[in-house]
């Protein structure tokens, strides 16, 4: 037991010795405003009104195209990992979740809708609107286990790659149109930010449901 | 701002930079598993307060439905997966 | 270095990306198809890689602004020697190990599974090479991650699990190191772009944290010496047709990344003092790993620990980049030379395992002696790894050495030569006894084209040797920063 | 003025500390899952120091909060492919942590 104490001790010192560099560090630096200059001025080219959803989608595109490619590659990898046992043994029973549910999932659909939507002025957009999506997914499996929407494996697939799919054909539109790859013409850019987004959500949102499942859906073992 | 009011918040940043990091410490001494995920849950709602003080109203509603709910919900399916392992009314996985 | 202007139409450091990343969503989604989808796109991905080594090659480095949106703001895609050469060496070994595993993996149940990720992986180290913002090479790494752990991962059993979990958290834990670098770059400079850092950074505290978090990091992931622990269960337990891809290139891609950092953020941080340290720990690591392949009694772990020594190699670049301008290409080269024949001796053990029926070392003279084909390219690759004449590794070994001496550094040099010897003892080890005479028996039966393309590799690591000038040339035409080493 | 340092310094001392708290647990507690707690841990601290290098004095800077929000989701995607390795580790061991036999062999 001695031996695991001492380099507890060890990291616990090392950790320390860290934690006061970075602070020291840390609290040296200069106050700046960052990119939030060239941001301003590009605003007007981007195509929405809102920075945050801006930068995501158009300036820093790239990253967040690879993000949705992280997700997808989560559920893959999770897929591959095989089947974990469906989520929890028994549904709950009892009336309440049910009339919850009735009421909770299309308010949910709308406000997930509804986020991903205002994203382009103000707060919101995909990822918010595809968690609460996601969300929603996730109470549906809860309370009927049993009886998962049986979608057509492809469809499934297809499904939770959309945003990627929808993303990479804009990117490749743009880079055909001499925009640069991941462009967008300054005309069209809200319409396809705004169909990037929608798409994203939808497969955040079952990418999301498809994780917290542990993978592969019942009956949907067909790789092979 | 009034000084009453920079005062004011300047306290309710201390607090809420205390608490988080109490919470945090006491959530990675890992004695009582159930405990620490809630714990953690309620770490990601604080943080989310955090980056409201921080003026990023959008990472503040990204932290709380993914950082809080989503990773939370997964964290409690897997220890409820952990624990039905251990009583043994699962053999594991079927894969 | 000149560079070639901004190009806005097509650009081939665009395709390089795309072209593999169509792959991994079409395998996504017809996982069934998974072995043709990946033959073509590996072969269009040559094809693309090739076309643009030969752009950086006529035309010097391509910057492709994506989204239109010049540097600071947006993130750029660059496209230079040192990337070029990179995912030359990415396209031809992933070619190989395609081949490969279209006989190892083809009838098998769940093929589709390796095909997704092994596409995946493809365009993540792609998208990793070429991409020059600091954040934005965070995600990638990440993706090279998640898809290189699953690949462990696919061999279910206990120690390949365990391998594969202690590897996710440590890259998890060199990931966050490295992006809680980036978040101090960008506090202190507001920039995230790398040709924009590069002639911001000044030497400092900051700078020094910055590269001690990004370079410890990457160390974890890159298996260098300390944090060097999770390697040789992991490539040794993983699938055959994975092991190749993960010791022969996703090791390269943490190494890579480090030398990037250091030419281009931190070379005014490279200390005589840094240089022997790093050095040092290769060093150990050359003598480690040799004495634990030495002591190694199954065929796959022994592999893996050849690669624990031969990673040593590569910490080289600290002295070198100190001693000699442009010393870094020695490693480099020698990064690729290793790459080829370390996928042709994990093809071949993984052929010769599946012959055999199990990887005991002792006991695998018989399908040695019965495969002829398989143990030829492991001796050519063997002979790669110990630095025999006419084999890429030879010439490799010829440029440290010469590097070393010509930079007064020849302490190095012995550490090579060291290097050199274990290997030879080793690899004498592995093949000695299909020299003797015996019975040969070719054991159960075998795709014909595992073989073959595990021949094919060696003989690309034997071509290797001819091409050190050229590559020495195209390495030229990297941009670094403003230091110019 | 000064208050407005001071806060961000507050937050910027914090997020060090929540990282460093997060390489410790995940270094010293043995169990996977507080590991997995312990790697968002970490990531929140970095997501701090990042959301407040940057939030100059007049004008606030998106680009952090965009590079949060894409590290929030590459950090659930993350913890979840952890998560479902856990459960396959436990499966195949029968116990949710890395067997100790030390990691310098």
């Amino acid at each position: 037991m001695s031996r695991p104490r001492l380099s507890h001790v060890l990291t616990s010192l090392l950790a320390g010795a860290l934690g006061v560099a970075l602070v020291l560090i840390l609290l040296e630096l200069p106050a700046h405003s960052g990119l939030a200059e060239p941001v301003t001025e590009a605003m007007d080219r981007s195509g929405v009104g809102h920075e945050v959803t801006a930068v995501l989608l158009n300036f820093r595109g790239y990253d967040t195209f690879l993000e949705l490619a992280v997700l997808l590659l989560a559920v893959w990898v999770a897929w591959s990992l095989g089947r974990q046992d469906p989520v929890p043994a028994r549904s709950v029973r009892g009336p309440v979740l049910r009339g919850t549910l009735r009421h909770l999932v299309p308010v949910a659909v709308l406000t997930g809708g509804y986020l991903v939507w205002v994203g382009a002025s103000t707060t919101g957009g995909a990822f918010q609107g595809g968690a609460v999506l996601g969300a929603a997914g996730v109470m549906l499996v809860l309370a009927r286990p049993r009886s998962l929407p049986r979608v057509p494996r492809l469809g499934l697939r297809f499904v939770v790659a959309l945003g990627v799919l929808v993303f990479l054909a804009s990117g490749v539109g743009g880079l055909l149109g001499g925009h640069g790859f991941m462009g967008y013409h300054p005309d069209w850019a809200y319409a396809l930010i705004v169909a990037v987004e929608l798409a994203a959500a939808v497969s955040i949102g079952l990418g999301l449901v498809l994780l917290f499942l542990g993978g592969r859906v019942q009956g949907d073992d067909d790789d092979h | 701002m009034s000084p009453w009011q920079a005062g004011l918040l300047l306290a309710f940043d201390l607090t809420l930079v205390l608490t988080l990091l109490g919470v945090a410490w006491q959530l990675l001494r890992g004695v009582n598993l159930f405990r620490s995920v809630v714990l953690f849950i309620a770490f990601g709602l604080l943080l989310s307060l955090a980056w409201v003080r921080l003026q990023a109203p959008d990472v503040a509603l990204a932290e709380a439905a993914i950082g809080a709910g989503v990773t939370g919900a997964l964290l409690l399916v897997a220890l409820g997966r952990l624990r039905r392992m251990a009583s043994g009314r699962h053999g594991g996985e079927g894969s | 270095m000149p560079i070639a202007g901004l190009t806005g139409g097509l650009s081939w450091a665009a395709l390089i990306v795309i072209v593999p990343l169509v792959g991994a969503l079409l395998t996504g989604l017809w996982p069934r198809a998974g072995g043709w989808v990946a033959l073509v796109v590996a072969l269009l991905t040559l094809g693309t890689t090739l076309g643009g080594a030969l752009h950086v090659w006529w035309q010097g480095p391509e910057i492709h602004a994506l989204g239109g949106w010049e540097a600071p703001l947006g993130i750029a895609l660059v496209l230079d020697g040192l990337a070029a050469f990179m995912l030359l060496l990415t396209s031809v070994v992933g070619l190989f190990v395609t081949l490969y595993a279209l006989g190892y993996v083809g009838r098998q149940e769940r093929s589709g599974r390796f095909w997704v990720l092994w596409l995946w992986l493809w365009a993540a180290m792609n998208a990793l090479y070429l991409s020059g913002d600091v954040f934005n090479l965070y995600v990638t790494l990440e993706l090279v991650v998640l898809a290189s752990v699953a690949l462990v991962a696919l061999a279910s059993g206990g120690p390949a699990l365990v391998a594969s979990m202690r590897y996710l958290l440590l890259s998890l834990l060199g990931s966050l190191a490295y992006l809680m670098g980036v978040a101090l770059l960008y506090g202190a400079y507001g920039a995230l772009d790398l040709i924009t850092l590069a002639e911001q950074v000044t030497p400092g505290h900051l700078l020094m944290m910055v590269a001690a978090l990004m370079t410890v990091g990457l160390m974890a992931k890159t298996a260098l010496f300390p944090l060097h622990g999770w390697l040789a269960p992991g490539h040794g337990s993983a699938p055959a047709a994975a092991s190749p891809i993960l010791s022969a290139l996703v090791v390269k891609v943490s190494f890579y990344l480090m030398l990037r950092l250091w030419l281009t953020l931190f070379p005014d941080l490279a200390t005589p003092a840094l240089g022997v340290l790093m050095g040092g720990l290769g060093g150990a690591a050359v003598i480690w790993g040799g004495i634990m392949a030495m002591a190694a009694d199954r065929l796959k772990p022994f592999v893996a620990y050849s690669t624990v020594a031969q990673v040593g190699y590569l910490a080289l670049f600290f002295p070198f980049m100190l001693a000699v301008p442009g010393g870094w290409r020695a490693v480099v080269f020698f990064a690729a030379a290793h790459a080829c024949a370390k996928a042709t001796v994990f093809m071949a053990a993984g052929t010769l395992q599946r012959a055999a029926g199990h990887d005991r070392m002792s006991e695998l003279a018989d399908v040695m002696r019965g495969r002829p084909i398989s143990s030829f390219a492991m001796g050519i690759a063997g002979a790669g790894l110990v630095g025999l004449p006419f084999t890429g590794g030879f010439i490799a070994k010829w440029l440290l050495v010469e590097t070393a001496i010509a930079g007064d550094v020849w302490p190095w040099a012995v550490v090579v030569v060291v290097g050199g010897l274990l290997a030879g003892a080793y690899v004498f080890r592995l093949l000695g006894p299909a020299f003797l005479a015996g019975r040969g028996s070719p054991g159960r039966p075998i795709a014909g084209i595992m073989e073959w393309s595990t021949l094919g590799m060696a003989l690309v690591s034997i071509a290797l040797g001819f091409a050190g000038a050229a590559s020495l040339q195209l390495l030229d035409a990297t941009v670094t920063g403003p230091g110019g080493l | 003025m000064i208050t407005e340092n001071l806060v961000g310094e507050i937050y910027l001392v914090c997020g060090a500390l929540l990282f460093v708290l997060g390489v410790h647990a995940l270094v010293v507690r043995p169990h996977l899952l507080v590991k997995v707690l312990a790697v968002n841990i970490m990531g929140s601290g970095v997501f701090m120091v990042l959301l407040t290098a940057a939030s100059g004095p007049d004008l606030i800077d998106p680009v952090p909060h965009a590079l949060v929000i894409t590290g929030i989701v590459v950090a659930v995607c993350a913890s979840a492919v952890a998560l479902a390795l856990m459960l396959k580790v436990r499966a195949a061991t029968g116990q949710a942590r890395l067997p100790s036999e030390a990691p310098e062999d």
